[in-house]
């Protein structure tokens, strides 16, 4: 599909209009909300915005990058070598572009060197890309620099959420015309075959590297941005492999399927994290275990595939193999109370008890989810699936 | 599986839950409506620490036992005296320890949280060298005060004038550790070292200001090297250290190095006439991983029970409440320290207002565990521990027992037993 | 000894096979044709256990097959060879060959099982220590059969076991199939090589978009105007 | 002279313990297709029980292993054959399963961490086992780093035997080339593959009981062994046994000749050799 076409599209004008609006909301925030709340919603926004930036390569192509943390990094450290607390040497907003164009580049000479590369290979080269950078900084720093870690110059909050609420505009946007775009097509028929999408006259290699680069860009300026919250920077803290793992988590957590189904899913996903750290954090570690093998067990396709699941049970009437469909919806509703009851009674004194109730709730959502495993497999015995 | 089974199981999930929240929202309406109270009636400590990932030791052996022990050791005695309030106020910390997950990010929200959306009355230090930095513009823009525990100051020192509210309470390499290590070198003959340090902020500090004092003291360094936290295999490194001929080996590095390093030492029978360790020598775990090889091991930061006129109490207390192994004979006698000179310090303001405790801990001499105890202060800024306090800088185990060994100096003499030089040669099995 | 009866097979939600019965009795070639994605290979598939019928019966020698793994029902002596060969190519054909041997109730003969296959093809003897990828097709498809013989089954099923051969190894596949119905194994054929696949066979069916549309003797089926058209191009 | 002697020998020692803590991560994903993200923590655990099991009832840790590998066994037996097949059997395309097993092993990961951190905390432990020198000719070795490279090629030598010559060890090897084939055969691929999980959380259980007599012990030592050993596995080739046994070697012989020079650049150098090699060879050193 052409832009130009799709831009007289109806629906593109009704969601972009309603996108307008939801954007327009989350710009209002920082008036209303306590700094908590928009840092919160900052980082959400960055999780979010990485995941996209992640699946626009990596959904489409079924490539499995695990680069996202050194894109991510060398952000970060743009920001640190060019906003240093004494005295920044460029404008905060030339920064940010910098470090997007370095991860850029970055993303160009990783592509080329990794064209050969297919499945887990590619997925453990990207991996030792950010290990490699981290390394070699690091050793770069002790011996030649003598640095002893950097430190950032600390921006406003509120400038930090507008920043980072553009980058996320820009991400949503490009991700949403390459989707919708010849390019787009081009990327899901190197994903269903390459070697057929090459005979039809598509330029493999120019596709994916360029994507790659693409996708590079978002998580090297949101790295850069979220640098200056954090005062003190090293290549430890600055290549941080989590930011690999985690936009692959999010992305599967919200179902690759659809474009939505990654950006709901990374928002759920680093919500329900801050959630587990801050109301059971000594009990953190095995609920989002568990909930993390639950949610492969029971919703292979994310988020969005249950939905869809669902939905179509609705449609069809249930199914005539028994799923825990059910329960999970009942379980769902548990864990969404337990978040709301959260979050409208967070601020008040004295409700803790209710707050510890919503993670009650929580708790038995994420219990029955593995009864219901249990169940599954017991009933299952018989049937020779196990 | 039938689909009866499910609606069941799930309609039972729901009232369940339904029920919890029935319960609470009661418990809520006594509590929690109308008007905020007038009158207080806890203390609210809150805290982002690392229960899980890399820096998760320290909260169980650092600064975490000492808070818990402290806190409860306070409620015992009936909480802490407001003048404010005109009663004493029990301190409650459960439910406001955040998990940072060793993610400095994640630490800095949470202290966002605790001091915007709790409002908590106090907030305790975060752990680790790095997360000090990050956190501390944080404690001094919303006004908490910061009584910093597991993490050194060295990089940070220049900004500390900006920085009113931080009080750090470890000693660390150029206060006073490497100075006093630089002394005793030259008290015990030791004029050639070698150093293994990691590739960290805390490496660097270390091994930086270890060439200067050695510098200065005219003491040759032989061997410099710098290892990444995940090391395999430091039977080279060893090797050429000991080629090198040096008196001493120094590691300046983190217990997962540390114990390497020592475990391979002991294998390859490589010995030194002096060792000194960096934070892991320190804790008390350590005579039951290497046994009898411990003796004459040197650590940095040092206390034993007997260090200062109070320590065989906390001693006895601290033993009474945790296992034995969970001890830390390097910061432990100083967090002491610090937590009882904020409880002075907040009785004698008598408020729960940070910026008025912060200007009495400024000013002001307490008696502690360490003795008189005070702050050394960078001007209108933060301060950190007067070097006096500090119970000892340099250590070393003698028959299994910790033992602090500085050579006396214009901070006075802080000595429990006399170095043993050479260190023994490792037991045979 | 093989009776499938209504069966109906799923591809996530594509049905494939539309209520197909058939029967074989002992010692019969039985031969299964129909074009390109009549769903052939899905009856074989869900006969040999690869696949689950979401309906219908399937039995083997008085036992009902259908839901079971398919180690069990090559257990019971039913033997699939599947099309493309399928061999362990990383193995050589002496393992390949014990592979094929692999149920416990073949285990324990394989060595007289193994030179009664080399007796059938000699050239797998003489090349027993090679990889399995260094043979030619014809080598491998001789590999596949021998290894189908192995677990020393009651009723082979062939998925196209000629294709993609010169014409010279096509006819030895033939002599092959047809000197195991002497040895008194029953025989399940599918082959894109109708004309000659009806003359060895005793009966045939006709597999059309996933129902059967005929079945009879081969040679009443050589009489029918469908078959000619469709299949032998007369 | 010396120093080259004393180089070879530390980068075998170095060697056998990656090659040790590869193998089972090698049948694991080679075979059962599950990068297993949590392969350190099981052998965090075996390290963490032999620990206990020496310091609490003096049980010789070269004892434990026969403890400590069949209890490993059977726990990855079990969550290969519960979990892992479920999801196997629900996904869409093998490739659909390999996303979703990495995602279900990082929760894996996640509960067994918790389960070692509420059960013997975030403290370093460690304990001093065969720890004397080995004097042969100029080279002083560590008796229990010997013991250990000793335990790793033993060790592997029967994994590789058993894969060669055993009826099961056929069966894991039909079932890593063509999972439906072999079942055709009559392999039970269920088993088998949870068979070969379990045989993959046995050698990292095994691993642990090796690794807990030089190295320390804590709770969060897991990863940095799983992502040498996710180096290792791609390097000698998925599936092999005998490549990650070599890939292992590489691995520590090339480690020690750059820690020689700088210790910081060893795990630079890995990815080095790694990039290379798969511009050359990207199916891995024994991948066909």
């Amino acid at each position: 599909m052409d832009i130009t076409t799709f831009t007289s599209n109806k629906k593109f004008w009704i969601w972009g209009i309603s996108l307008l609006a939801v954007l327009a909301a989350l710009a209002t925030l920082p008036q209303w909300l306590g700094s908590y709340y928009v840092i919160l919603l900052k980082d959400i926004l960055m999780l979010v915005l990485i995941t996209v930036s992640w699946v626009i390569f990596s959904g489409p192509t079924g490539y499995m990058s695990l680069a996202s943390a050194a894109f991510f990094g060398v952000g970060v450290y743009t920001s640190a070598l060019l906003l240093p607390m004494t005295g920044a040497v460029l404008p905060l907003l030339l920064v940010i572009v910098i470090a997007g164009l370095v991860s850029f580049i970055l993303g160009l000479l990783a592509g080329a060197l990794t064209l050969r590369l297919k499945g887990i290979y590619f997925a453990v080269f990207t991996f030792g890309l950010v290990l490699l950078i981290q390394r070699f900084l690091l050793w770069f720093e002790m011996n030649i620099t003598h640095t002893r870690g950097r430190f950032v110059l600390l921006v406003e909050d509120n400038t930090i959420f507008y920043v980072m609420l553009a980058i996320f505009v820009a991400t949503l946007l490009t991700a949403y015309f390459i989707r919708r775009s010849k390019f787009g097509l081009a990327l899901q028929s190197i994903g269903l075959n390459e070697e057929a999408a090459a005979h039809s006259g598509v330029n493999v290699t120019r596709v994916k590297v360029i994507t790659f680069a693409i996708s590079a860009v978002f998580m090297g300026a949101a790295g850069a941005i979220y640098a200056t919250k954090l005062t003190y920077i090293d290549p430890y803290i600055a290549f941080n492999p989590l930011f690999s793992f985690l936009p692959v988590l999010m992305a599967i957590f919200g179902g690759l399927g659809s474009f939505y189904g990654p950006i709901i899913g990374a928002a759920l996903f680093s919500y329900l994290q801050e959630f587990l750290k801050t109301e059971f954090p000594f009990q953190y570690m095995i609920i989002f275990g568990l909930l993390l093998m639950a949610v492969i067990v029971f919703m292979p396709r994310g988020l969005v595939g249950l939905v869809q699941r669902l939905l179509a049970s609705l449609k069809e009437g249930p199914e005539e193999k028994s799923t825990p469909g059910w329960a999970i919806i009942f379980c769902l509703f548990g864990i969404l109370g337990g978040l709301v009851g959260w979050f409208i009674f967070r601020e008040r004194r004295g409700a803790r008890v209710l707050l510890k109730a919503g993670g009650v709730v929580t708790l038995i959502g994420g219990a029955a989810y593995l009864l219901m495993f249990l169940l599954t497999l017991l009933g299952g015995l018989g049937g020779g699936y196990f | 599986m039938s689909k009866k089974i499910l609606i069941i199981f799930s309609v039972i999930v729901l009232l369940v839950g339904g029920l919890f929240v029935a319960c609470d929202e009661e418990d809520d309406d006594v509590n929690g409506n109308g008007e905020p109270p007038v009158t207080k009636d806890e203390i609210i400590f809150g805290g982002s620490r690392p229960i899980t990932g890399g820096n998760a030791i320290w909260e169980e052996v650092g600064f975490g036992p000492l808070y818990r022990l402290w806190i409860s050791e306070v409620n015992a005695a009936g909480g802490l005296y407001i003048a404010e309030y005109g009663t004493s106020l029990p301190i409650v910390y459960e439910g406001y320890i955040y998990d940072d997950t060793s993610d400095i990010g994640t630490m800095t929200r949470q202290l966002e949280r605790l001091m915007t959306v709790d409002e908590v009355d106090f907030v305790l230090s975060p752990a680790s060298t790095a997360s000090l930095f990050a956190g501390a513009p944080i404690f001094s823009k919303y006004e908490y005060v910061m009584l910093c525990a597991e993490g050194g100051a060295t990089s940070i020192e220049d900004q500390l004038y900006a920085l009113p509210y931080f009080f750090g309470v470890l000693n660390y390499s150029n206060r006073y550790q490497l100075p006093v290590f630089a002394d005793l070198c030259l008290e015990l003959g030791i004029d050639e070292v070698a150093m293994i340090w990691i590739q960290d902020l805390h490496g660097i500090e270390y091994a930086g200001v270890a060439a200067t004092e050695f510098a200065n003291a005219g003491i040759e360094v032989l061997m410099s090297k710098s290892v990444p936290p995940d090391v395999s295999d430091v039977s080279l490194l060893l090797l050429e250290a000991q080629a090198s001929g040096a008196d001493a080996l120094c590691m300046f590095a983190y217990p997962d190095q540390n114990f390497l390093i020592i475990g391979t030492m002991i294998g390859m029978g490589i010995n030194f006439d002096a060792i000194l360790v960096g934070p892991g020598g320190n804790i008390s775990a350590l005579p039951g991983i290497f046994g009898p090889n411990i003796e004459g091991l040197m650590f940095e930061g040092a206390w034993n029970c007997n260090s200062t006129p109070g320590a065989q109490a906390f001693c006895d207390l601290f033993d009474s409440v945790y296992p034995p192994g969970t001890g830390d004979w390097w910061g432990h006698i100083l967090y002491w320290g610090g937590v009882q000179f904020f409880e002075q310090a907040i009785v004698e303001a008598g408020t729960l207002d940070n910026t008025v405790i912060r200007d009495v801990m400024a000013t002001s001499t307490f008696d502690t565990v360490l003795g008189p105890t005070w702050f050394d202060m960078f001007g209108d800024g933060g301060g950190l521990l007067a070097i006096e306090c500090h119970a000892g800088e340099i250590g070393q185990w003698q028959n299994m027992v910790p033992e602090v060994i500085d050579p006396p100096n214009q901070y006075g003499e802080k000595r429990t037993a006399d170095p043993w030089y050479p260190k023994p040669d490792w037991p045979t099995e | 000894m093989l009776k499938v009866s209504k069966v109906n097979t799923f591809y996530d939600k594509a049905q494939a096979l539309w209520d197909v019965s058939l029967n074989i009795d002992e010692a019969e070639i039985v031969a299964l044709i129909g074009a390109n994605g009549a769903g052939k290979t899905t009856l074989l598939n869900t006969i040999s256990g690869l696949l689950r019928p979401a309906s219908g019966s399937i039995e083997f020698m008085g036992q009902r097959i259908d839901g079971l793994p398919p180690h069990n029902i090559v257990d019971m002596g039913l033997s699939h060879i599947p099309e493309g060969r399928r061999l362990f190519t990383d193995m050589s054909v002496h393992e390949n060959l014990e592979m094929g041997a692999y149920p416990s109730r073949a285990w324990k003969g394989r060595q007289e099982t193994l030179e009664r296959v080399y007796q059938s093809f000699p050239m797998l003897k003489e090349r027993a220590g090679q990889l399995a990828r260094t043979l030619s097709g014809g080598e491998q498809q001789m590999l596949a059969m021998g290894r189908g013989l192995m677990p020393k089954p009651k009723l082979c099923m062939f998925d196209e076991p000629s294709f993609g051969l010169a014409p010279m190894l096509v006819l030895e596949v033939f002599q092959v199939i047809q000197s195991l119905r002497e040895q008194g194994i029953t025989i399940l054929l599918i082959e894109q090589n109708v004309r000659r696949t009806l003359e060895i066979a005793d009966r045939a069916y006709v597999l059309e978009n996933g129902r059967i549309v005929l079945e009879g003797s081969c040679k009443q089926l050589l009489q029918e105007d469908l078959v000619k058209k469709a299949y032998l191009g007369l | 002279m010396e120093t080259v002697l004393n180089v070879a020998v530390a980068g075998l020692l170095l060697g056998g313990i990656f090659a040790l803590i590869s193998v089972g991560l090698s049948l694991q994903y080679g075979v059962a297709r599950v990068l297993n993200v949590a392969h350190g923590e099981f052998i965090m655990i075996g390290a963490f029980v032999t620990w206990v099991l020496y310091t609490e009832f003096g049980i010789n840790p070269l004892l434990c292993m026969v403890i400590v590998g069949p209890a490993i066994f059977v726990i990855g037996f079990i969550l290969y054959r519960t979990m892992f097949n479920y999801i196997r059997i629900k996904a869409p395309s093998p490739d659909a399963f390999e996303g979703n097993s990495i995602l279900a092993a990082f929760g894996l990961l996640f509960v067994i961490q918790y389960i070692a951190l509420t059960l013997w905390g975030s403290n370093i432990h460690g304990y001093t086992y065969l720890a004397f020198p080995i004097h042969l000719g100029t080279v002083t070795i560590a008796a229990n780093r010997l013991v250990t490279l000793g335990f790793a090629v033993g060790i592997s030598f029967v994994f590789y035997i058993f894969l060669a010559r055993t009826r099961l060890g056929k069966a894991i090897r039909s079932a890593a080339q063509d999972p439906a084939t072999a079942s055709l055969m009559g392999v039970n691929i269920k088993r088998v593959l949870a068979i070969c999980f379990g045989l993959g959380a046995l050698m990292a259980g095994i691993a642990g009981v090796l690794l807990s007599m030089t190295y320390p012990v804590n709770a969060n030592m897991g990863l940095h062994y799983t992502i040498i050993a996710i180096i290792v596995v791609v390097l000698g080739g998925m599936g092999s046994i005998v490549g990650s046994f070599i890939g292992g070697f590489i691995l520590g012989i090339v480690g020690s000749i750059v820690s020689y020079f700088d210790p910081g650049l060893a795990l630079v150098a890995y990815y080095a050799i790694f990039i290379l090699l798969l511009l050359v060879r990207p199916k891995g050193i024994m991948g066909k």
